[in-house]
């Protein structure tokens, strides 16, 4: 192959400088987490002295054996997942239901729900919050794992988006379903729901970064310790630097808490990007 | 497992726009009958009318005696065949053409039996395990014929289903569903805008135009004896000559007409004395008129472009006043562009239209 | 890892499952977390500072009486927001650490129970308490919650620096200012000869120091700013004296500047000035550190309360921690469990004293090892000086974000001291007058 | 009659009646129920007394508020503008096949699925004074050193810095999922008319890709108005309120001083503030289409 006269649109677009700037910037991007890292193998009374200890030896893994022994951190941990993941499942599960509908059927008021819904993309958190807090009172519902996981269910936002992901498959596709003669919810469960996979996809990983992320929903209906999601436990130990843990341990805690959500990330990363660029363009 | 399709006095509406009105046709059993006009005309809404895709606001269906309009489409025995082929993306060959069967609970084993039968039918069994994405357009095509044959339906509606397709293809695919119908005697409609594929295929065309039937007929009925002067000019290609016509005198084989760009043409047309004379036109195959060599007496064309397809050529030109004309000429023909040749024309296949555009033709024996 | 989070999960259901063979108090507290250091710690002597004296007390407490279940919750400082949230749903836990100066909000608003039942129950009074302790708990004639201490803002004083600056006396004692103008001259005195500032402030992402100051010395101006307990009044003489000095103190270089709690504490540790001013509970952690070698406190540390630098009267801000009951129903076998827990932490006060508060029990001041701890001589008048807020002042926490606040834009000079005092003033009267 | 399966049907609802019931009770509800609160004069444990539009009145007179809006606005003015350009900026850069740019990518991205509380932790340890990364680094350069989370004007910039290391990764992935869609043929007419790198980049580039730049700035634009945790946990608003946003004055209003009815009439005031931008999302979606 005679490369030289190959011609490919990327020698256009691509530019070395830039590329060589961005890869220099990643050090910006690492430098803190490589502070962190060191941090979290340092012995916490040399550290009161100075964190210049950083770069010398002695490291040590005693930080993190002592979340082994005494931390909460597992708990706060299982609490996130179980939160993250209902809150997901709960999400699809409900915005695949409507949002079916809202592309595909009709029924009385269709338009005039959906703009009403369409709104709800508007309203923020903190428009609700205070509300929400005294309800969920009324019903003693605060410190549960359902508490934590519902208000992020009524994202309007998950209901748009499978709506035009719906809208997007063609109708071609239910119309040859319903000469096989597939009932509605089949057409809905084995024919589309299947298609909507990358959408599922998205929404997902949005709404698990969402739920993962949360901190003041969290901060006031999980006031429990039992109940804390890892978030709020880390915040709750993280004030007061000195009379507690020590900067070691803090970091160690940080570090181990986020081990997991980066393992995820870094096994699935490439479903994620795909899928989070993938929801951009529909 | 063919059946008749009655459909009578259908009209369907979106909200105040009629695209279709008073429509009746009856389809025997096993026969295959074509939809043809132009976008638009509401053909493909007829097909998903029958389909149960589209309701029918007034006017009924019925298929095999029994009616149908009021049934869903999975009820209704009827198979379709979409332009876009409509497989379903994440099952595979065999899931998609056992889809339907599962759905109305036929035993797994008769599903595979006739799953399987289909595709070696329709020599695709090699793809039985792939999935769509995985399929050239035309065994995606295939697929789709063999989803609608397991279902052993009453009838099979096709929806531009060759569109898709290169020229090679279609014309081979074409073939192959003229076989299919004549190998399962089943009662097909198809919906084309293609006239190539609506000649070669139909046992009847139905030209549809404007929310209403213009003509049903036989093939070459349609090409020979068009009812209107829309029809006349949608089928055939090149599309007939029309010269305007500006007096008209009775004589023995036909009447003779003042043609602008052509003088006086006799024809072998009788004309019925209702025959409203004003704006009349007249209508003139490429293959009905000929070059004369050079010295004959004609009708002067100033010609424009030679096309030639090989074995014959149209050469397209304006007549005196203007009026474009096309004429056939032989395959080596030695007229070319820039040349005024002169131009005769076969009285008896000239086609004459009223100002509504009813055609009158010559009738053998008359 | 999965193992292990199972491993976890098992474990606190098997937890869960034994908590109901005893009785569990849920208690929930600030002064940090420290597990890890102090989280099997038993023997409280071996304890320090606030965090590990307080988590040893459980520890004791829970392996004095195996059928008591301590179930700790350790919040942000302060951990208001969070108790709200949680008295507002209904999820108060049982017992609750608390400063004296909000208790105020609470019982106005019904939100605890008195405990004088819960400690007549354990044969305890009232009357073992301190005047200034009680005086923290009790509201219209009930006790709300269980004294802890009594605390102040102090000089903690790094002697080794103070030698350099020459501001020792004969007597070994420091030389510290009794008046303001005396202030910036050893000020001034001590920034020449060390090149470091003279006092090591809280200065950054923080109100309370501020707040604690200015009252401390609006106190010893005779300032009645809450005359009215509902109106505050800043725009005085008094107030602009104060927020000057301090502002004077910042500008003049002799005073840290962007140090934040832990930063404060860890820079005078480190011999970043001369004075930290700071709370008691710092005493214990700082005379630990001067008793051991190789650092800036090595053998020369003491401490004092804030001086007298006005001609009123010598008066130091004082509150304290208490241990309150949030009002929700509670069992027998609880309340008793209760009554255990206070009389432990009340017994075990001197060990809370170790921290350096003063204690809440009026028998530790006469116990020899209180009186042989530190220091404890150079601050025991503040038992008298101290004074806090009148009790009917309502949302003391919210007013003294709001003061920190302003005046630490003043102090900054981002307001001119007129300004700041003006908004503190008209911001928290807003705030009483929508109580 | 005759029947379509595109006919309205009460059943059909059925589909979207449990995200309805969520829908109501979660959003629908409480933002009537706040809007109420707002018009009393009620704490966080009851005693609801009406008061009318009062609550509105004393935040729109609070200097306060008015600072925290301030405050947000600068920061919304300032990161967003940062997170566009910077994400542009990635997303040209990075837009290649390479292993390299794929790592780059993934890093990029990577501190998007940390959580607030971890993010802030991070920084708070990279500015703290005398003990922070860039402490060390000033010492290092002999540089004074400044209190990146107690200096006026700096406490800010620290919080922006925090945020935008957090949320590039969304920007920049938005970015590059626009860059691939434009299709390769209009470079190779491009390259037959002879372009400079330049003018592609600025003829063809930028302008296929205006609407999802358009997009990703108004999406942050409502993201970052609500900023809360970061300013919470980093520095509290301090100094001297200098980095308090709307939704911290909120917070604090209503469950540190339990002044409910204030905080919700706050609430109600950010809310029309976010429909606005969400207004221009929906002005701008829809001129996308008439293009």
């Amino acid at each position: 192959m005679a490369d030289r006269s190959a011609f490919s649109p990327e020698s256009l677009t691509e530019n070395r400088l830039l590329y060589w700037i961005a890869a220099g910037l990643a050090v910006v991007m690492l430098a803190p987490v490589i502070w962190i890292v060191g941090l979290s193998l340092k012995n916490n009374q040399e550290l009161m002295l100075g964190t210049e200890a950083v770069f010398r030896a002695p490291y040590t893994l005693k930080n993190y054996a002592d979340i082994f022994v005494n931390s909460q951190v597992f708990g706060w941990f299982l609490n996130s997942m179980i939160v993250a993941v209902g809150q997901t499942l709960g999400v699809l599960t409900l915005c695949s239901l409507a949002g079916y509908a809202f592309a595909r059927l009709e029924f009385p008021f269709r338009r005039t729900i959906f703009i009403l819904v369409l709104f709800g993309l508007a309203v923020p958190e903190q428009a609700v919050i205070i509300a929400r807090h005294q309800m969920f009172n009324w019903f003693g519902l605060h410190n549960t794992h359902i508490a934590l996981m519902l208000p992020g269910m009524s994202s309007a936002f998950g209901v748009f988006l499978m709506t035009q992901f719906f809208r997007a498959i063609p109708r071609e596709i239910d119309e040859a379903a319903m000469l096989d003669n597939t009932s509605q919810f089949r057409i809905f469960w084995k024919v589309l729901l299947p298609l909507t996979m990358p959408a599922q996809a998205t929404l997902g990983i949005f709404t698990f970064l969402l739920a993962w992320n949360d901190y003041w929903w969290p901060l006031i209906s999980a006031t429990k310790k039992e109940m804390f999601t890892l978030t709020i436990g880390i915040a709750s130990s993280q004030t007061n630097f000195a009379q507690s843990e020590g900067l070691g341990f803090l970091s160690a805690q940080a570090i181990f808490a986020s081990l997991p959500v980066v393992i995820v990330y870094i096994f699935f990363q490439r479903h994620i990007v795909t899928a989070v660029s993938g929801g951009a363009v529909k | 497992m063919s059946a008749a399709i009655q459909i009578n006095d259908v009209t369907k509406r979106y909200g105040a726009l009629t695209v279709l009105e008073n429509i009746d046709l009856e389809i025997a059993p096993g026969e295959f009958v074509v939809f043809l006009g132009p976008s638009g005309c509401g053909k493909s809404t007829l097909l998903r009318m029958i389909a149960g895709l589209e309701a029918v606001d007034s006017g009924t269906i019925s298929l095999g005696g029994d009616r149908i309009d009021t049934l869903p489409p999975g009820k209704r025995g009827v198979a379709m065949v979409f332009q876009s082929y409509a497989l379903y993306p994440h099952m595979t060959v065999s899931q998609n053409m056992g889809f339907g069967l599962q759905n109305i609970g036929v035993a797994p084993r008769d599903i595979d039996r006739r799953v399987k039968a289909a595709a070696e039918t329709l020599e695709i069994a090699h793809l039985l395990d792939r999935k769509p994405a995985k399929l050239s357009g035309g065994q995606r095509q295939r697929v789709a014929i063999g989803r609608a044959i397991v279902k052993e339906p009453q009838a099979f509606l096709f929806d531009e289903p060759l569109s898709n397709l290169d020229a090679a293809l279609r014309g081979r695919t074409r073939l192959e569903l003229a076989q299919l119908h004549q190998r399962l005697g089943a009662t097909m409609i198809f919906v084309t805008h293609d006239q190539v594929e609506a000649m070669t295929l139909a046992d009847r065309i139905v030209i549809l135009n404007e929310r209403r039937i213009e003509q049903m007929g036989a093939p070459m009925e349609i090409y020979q004896r068009p009812a209107t002067k829309f029809v006349a000019q949608f089928v055939g290609t090149p599309a007939m000559s029309f010269l305007p016509v500006s007096g008209i005198e009775d004589g023995a084989r036909g009447v003779t007409l003042d043609v602008a760009g052509a003088g006086r043409v006799e024809t072998g047309v009788h004309l019925p004395a209702t025959f409203a004379r004003e704006n009349a036109s007249l209508g003139i195959r490429a293959e009905d008129a000929k070059v004369l060599t050079p010295g004959e007496d004609g009708v002067p064309l100033r010609v424009k472009v030679v096309e030639r397809l090989g074995d014959r050529a149209f050469i397209y030109g304006t007549l005196s006043d203007g009026t474009d004309f096309v004429v056939e000429d032989a395959g080596r023909s030695t007229v070319a562009a820039g040349q005024e040749v002169r131009i005769g024309f076969d009285p008896d296949a000239l086609h004459i239209f009223d100002s509504a555009g009813r055609a009158y033709h010559h009738t053998e024996g008359a | 890892m999965k193992r292990l989070l199972i491993g976890t999960a098992l474990a606190s259901i098997a937890c869960a499952g034994m908590a109901g063979a005893e009785t569990t108090i849920e208690l929930q507290r600030f002064f940090g977390a420290c597990d890890a250091d102090f989280g099997n710690v038993t023997d409280v002597s071996q304890a320090v500072g606030e965090c590990g004296i307080i988590t040893a007390l459980v520890n004791k407490f829970e392996a004095d009486n195996p059928d008591i279940d301590v179930n700790v919750t350790t919040v942000e400082w302060p951990g208001y927001d969070q108790l709200n949230a949680q008295l507002a749903s209904r999820a108060a836990p049982d017992v609750v650490s608390m400063h004296y100066s909000v208790i105020s909000d609470y019982q106005t608003r019904g939100l605890l129970d008195p405990i004088d039942d819960v400690l007549a129950a354990q044969g305890m009074s009232a009357d073992v308490f301190t005047d200034a302790s009680l005086a923290g708990v009790t509201k219209e004639g009930a006790t709300y919650g269980l004294p802890f201490d009594n605390w102040t803002m102090l000089f903690h004083v790094n002697m080794n620096m103070m030698q350099e600056a020459g501001l020792v006396g004969d007597d070994g004692a420091p030389i510290l200012p009794a008046s303001v103008e005396e202030l910036y001259e050893q000020g001034m005195q001590f920034k020449e000869a060390t090149g470091k500032p003279y006092l090591v402030q809280i200065l950054a992402n923080e109100t309370a120091a501020y707040t604690r100051i200015l009252y401390t010395f609006l106190q010893q101006q005779n300032a009645d700013f809450f005359a009215d307990p509902t109106a505050i009044k800043l725009t005085t003489p008094e107030a602009t004296n104060v927020v000057e000095m301090l502002k004077k103190i910042y500008d003049e270089g002799l005073t840290t500047t962007d140090m934040d709690y832990p930063a404060a504490v860890s820079g005078f540790s480190n011999g970043a000035g001369g004075i930290a001013v700071n709370g008691t509970w710092l005493i214990g952690d700082y005379t630990a550190q001067s008793e051991a070698e190789g650092n800036a406190l090595s053998g020369g540390y003491t401490v004092y309360p804030l001086p007298q630098l006005f001609e009123g009267r010598d008066s130091t801000y004082a509150d304290g921690h208490g241990w309150v009951l949030p009002k929700k129903d509670r069992s027998e076998e609880q309340l008793e469990a209760i009554g255990k827990l206070f009389k432990f932490l009340a017994e075990n006060d001197f060990h809370w004293a170790r921290t350096g508060h003063l204690p809440a029990v009026k028998a530790v001041f006469e116990m020899e090892e209180f009186q042989s701890l530190p220091h404890r001589d150079n601050i025991a008048e503040i038992a008298q000086t101290g004074q806090s807020l009148p009790p009917e002042v309502l949302r003391q926490f919210a007013i003294q974000d709001i003061l920190g606040e302003e005046i630490a834009a003043a102090v900054h000079g981002d307001k001119s001291v007129e300004d700041a005092l003006a908004t503190a003033e008209k911001r928290v009267n807003d705030l009483l007058a929508n109580i | 009659m005759a029947e379509s399966y595109r006919r309205s049907r009460w059943s059909h609802a059925l589909f979207v009646v449990p995200y309805l019931i969520v829908f109501l009770t979660l959003l629908v509800f409480p933002l009537f129920w706040g809007m109420w609160l707002s018009l009393n004069k009620v704490d966080l444990f009851g005693g609801a007394e009406f008061v009318g539009l009062r609550q509105y009145a004393r935040v729109l007179s609070d200097p306060v508020f008015h600072q925290a809006v301030r405050n947000t606005v600068i920061f919304v003015a300032v990161s967003v503008p940062v997170l566009v350009g910077l994400g542009l900026f990635l997303a040209l850069a990075l837009n290649r096949k390479t292993r390299g740019a794929a790592f780059l990518r993934g890093l990029y991205f990577s501190s998007t699925i940390l959580s607030v509380t971890i993010v802030t932790l991070i920084w708070r340890i990279v500015f703290i004074p005398n003990d922070g990364l860039m402490a060390l680094i000033f010492a290092g350069l002999g540089w004074e050193p400044i209190g990146f989370l107690s200096t006026k004007g700096w406490s800010l910039f620290s919080v922006g810095v925090a945020t935008v290391w957090w949320c590039i990764g969304l920007p920049m992935m938005l970015l590059l999922a626009a860059l691939q869609q434009i299709p390769a043929d209009l470079y190779e007419a491009a390259a037959l008319d002879n372009a400079s790198k330049g003018r592609i980049l600025t003829r063809i580039t930028l302008p296929s890709i205006k609407p999802t730049i358009m997009l990703v700035a108004v999406i942050q634009i409502v993201m970052q108005f609500q900023l809360f945790g970061q300013a919470l946990l980093m520095t509290n608003g301090g100094p001297a309120g200098t980095s308090r946003p709307i939704v911290m004055y909120i917070y604090e209003t209503a469950f540190i001083r339990w002044d409910v009815g204030l905080g919700a009439a706050a609430s109600e005031i950010l809310f029309v503030i976010i429909l606005c931008a969400a207004m221009l999302q929906y002005w701008i979606s829809t001129r996308k289409e008439e293009v």
